[in-house]
Formats: structure tokens, C-alpha cells, sequence
């Protein structure tokens, strides 16, 4: 590997890890506006919270795949 | 950016600037994908009594998506238009 | 040019960049909520949304310029 | 990241890598607090006859930021397995 | 001090900046939520909006203080 | 941050932290910039019958431009008043 190859495999390295963090920092506050009842009269997530978050988790990252099949067809795919 | 910015500049420095722009234009992109996502999702996924999306949702999703590509692509020609406009007019854009 | 110099031009070159790419970036998802269907029965966009689109994004433009104006009035223009 | 990504790199490539994944990590924590202050504060907080928190709105900020960070914690371990499931199908995660 | 301590000073005094920076803009915005009338007729605060703003600023500055101890409780305190 | 931080430290340490300084307040206030065009754009401008701005649209821009920078203004005054006291109370900010 030359420097410049390792230098562009660091950078890339690193964008990926923002793509990643970001898609992670999104589904959480996604999912928080869907599911979290605002009064906060407790600060334990109820049975029905905790369960709305499973299935929004799931549904964003069904999401993600749609999103990203329909920018690849148009080919401005990220990768 | 216009290119023609980097004309006198050496070889080196061009290949570093691209460098730079590339390494922009693919943040950007994995940036708009995030958005996307979160955007058509936001307003197309209501009801969580399932794990997997409904099939109207998936298509609302899909269609969303679509969309905001079609109206992102027509924006940026009115972009460049408008950015052309103000060079000729006042010599740079708005800043 | 010394090489703090080259290194200052790639500096500012860069956040010129990202300037510009913020100000597509925010221009879009303004004239989005301003113009587009939320319905999404179609993933065209109609007649009305594209001239919406067009004066959206001429409008903004200009509001560009006012706020640019402004800011340099009171001395804190960004450049 | 997949640490086994780094084998095979020197010593010094690792600990470089080790470094920008620590910075960033710094960096995302600060930011996430800050998010979270106004998240609790924007939703918690409503008057101002005071330059003090009321009590109930104390409260409120405190319970806001323990249920989202439940929220978070909780949704960090489905992101996981989601991430192992996609890796497992797809040979990789949706990108 | 090596010069890696030195960079590490270095990254560590930019990411204090960056978040002193981020909490003030955060702050602004959301005392500007809050407190300002988006009626525009006029372009200056009235008595009712700056006393709104001092009292805003100090809440959210106590609110600050609020959510870093739960963080430091639940050991993710960012420093 | 506290100029004083700099103490101590050889001189071309500080000319790169003041560079630093500079270019991060470069970038915050060509974000400002943005985002100020994005407040007052999307608060103000209702109507797409034309594609320019009307009278009213455009005093309104203009005015909610001047309240932003007054608010910004006076937070920042008391922005830096609470930094100090809680400097003084607890020997450092809130964190």
C-alpha cells in the first residue's frame, strides 16, 4: 500500500463510521418521536414503548434498504 | 466551485484539492441518503403494531423517495441558473 | 506562495464549498416542504409543484441577497 | 466499525485508527448531549415568570433525559442485531 | 510535551470550542422558539421578549447542568 | 475558550490554535448565514404565485433577520455572564 492508498482508506474508514453513527442518530430520534409518550410523569419506557421501538427499529431499517435500492437505480448510490 | 480556480496552481495541489472535493461529494452523499430516509419514513410510516412495513407504507416510502430525487435533480438546475445569473450581474453570488 | 499560504487558499476554498453545498442542501428541503404533495400517490411531480418549485427556488435566491445585505450591514458579513 | 477490518495493518496504522475512532467518539457524546438538552428543554420548559426552573419543569427535564436514554440504549441493541442480521443475508448491511 | 500529546491537546481544545459553540447556537435557537413574536412588524425586541430571553437563557443554562448529571450518573458523562 | 489556556505554550502552538480559531468562526458564521436564511425564508414566504418576493414577504425577511441578530446579540451577553458564574460557583462549566 502506497500513502495515498492508506490515506484514502483511512478517510473512507471514517465516512463510514459518520454514515453509521448518523443512521443510528436518526433511527433513535425517528423512533423516539413515534413511540415516547412526551408527559414524562415516569422515567421508565412502559410495554408499549418498548415494543413500539422494537418494530420501529425494524421498519427504519426496512427503510434504509428501499431507500438505498432506489438510489442505486438511479445511480447516485452512495456505494 | 469553478474549476478554473485551480489554473495556475501545481499538478500536486490540483490532485489535492480534488482529492478534497471528492472526499466532500461522497459525505454528501451518504449524508443526503440519512436524510432521505429519515424524511420518507417520518411521513410515510404511522402504525408500529407490526415489525415489517405494510405494503402502503413501503410504497409511500419508495414513492417519497422518487419524488425527492425528481424535485432535488429539478432544483439544481434552477440552482445553477441562479448562481449563473448573479455572476453575470454582480460579478459573484450573493455572500 | 508559501506553503501557509497554499494551505489557507485550500482552507477557505473548502468552506466556500461547503457553503454552497449547505445552501443547495437547505434551498431543496425548504422548497420541499414549501411545494411538494406529502400524498405521494405518484412519484412524479405535477405541473403545480414544478412551477412551485421553480419560483421557490428564485425566491429564495433573493432572500439569499437580504439576508447577505444585512448581515454586512451590521458588520458581521461572512465575507 | 469491524476491528478486524485493521488486521494486517502495521502497528502504527492501528493506533492512528484506534485514535480517530476515540475522537469521534468524544466528538458524537458532546453532541448528543447538547441534543438532549434541547430536546428536554424545548419539550419540558414552556414558562418564563421565572429565571428558574419551576419544579414540575425540573422534573420533567430529568425524566426527559432518563427515558431517552433508555430509548437509545435500548435501540442500540436491536441496531446491533439488525446490523448482524443484514451482515448474515446480504453479505453486508444496506448501504 | 510529545508532539502527541501536543496533537491531542490540540484535538481536545477543538472539540471543547465546537460544543461550547453547538450549546450557544442550541440555546439561541431555542430561546428563540420560545420567546420571539414571528409577526415581524417591527425589527426589535420588545420589553416583553428580552426579558423573555434573559430568563430562557438561565433555564436552559440550569437545564444544562441538570442533564450532565444524569449522564455522569449513568456513567456517559462526556467528560 | 480562555486565551490563557495558551500559556506556556511555544509560540507557534498558539499562532496554529489561533488559525484554528479563526477557521472554525469562518465556518460558524457561514452556517449562521445558512441557517438564517432558512429560518426567515421558510417563516416568511407563504406564497408561489410570482418568483419574486412580495413587499411584504421581503420586509418580512428583512425584519426577522434584524430580531435574529438582536436575540443572538443579548443571548450571547448572557451567555457569557452564566459561563462566568458558574466559572466562579462549581470552577468550571456546567459539562
Amino acid at each position: 500500500m502506497t500513502p495515498e492508498q492508506r490515506d484514502a482508506a483511512f478517510a473512507m474508514a471514517g465516512q463510514e463510521m459518520e454514515y453509521r453513527v448518523e443512521l443510528f442518530n436518526k433511527l433513535v430520534g425517528a423512533c423516539y418521536e413515534k413511540c415516547i409518550d412526551k408527559k414524562f410523569k415516569d422515567g421508565e419506557l412502559n410495554v408499549g414503548e418498548n415494543s413500539c421501538v422494537d418494530r420501529c427499529a425494524a421498519k427504519y431499517w426496512e427503510s434504509v434498504a428501499i431507500v438505498g435500492q432506489m438510489l442505486g437505480a438511479q445511480g447516485n448510490a452512495p456505494s | 466551485m469553478d474549476p478554473a480556480m485551480l489554473d495556475g496552481f501545481p499538478e500536486e495541489d490540483k490532485a489535492k484539492m480534488m482529492g478534497m472535493i471528492e472526499a466532500m461529494q461522497t459525505r454528501d452523499s451518504l449524508k443526503m441518503y440519512n436524510n432521505l430516509v429519515e424524511r420518507c419514513f417520518s411521513t410515510c410510516v404511522q402504525s408500529f403494531r407490526r415489525k415489517t412495513l405494510e405494503k402502503d407504507e413501503e410504497r409511500c416510502v419508495s414513492k417519497c423517495c422518487e419524488k425527492f430525487l425528481k424535485h432535488s435533480a429539478r432544483t439544481s438546475v434552477r440552482f445553477a441558473e441562479l448562481n449563473a445569473q448573479s455572476m453575470q450581474q454582480m460579478g459573484g453570488p450573493p455572500q
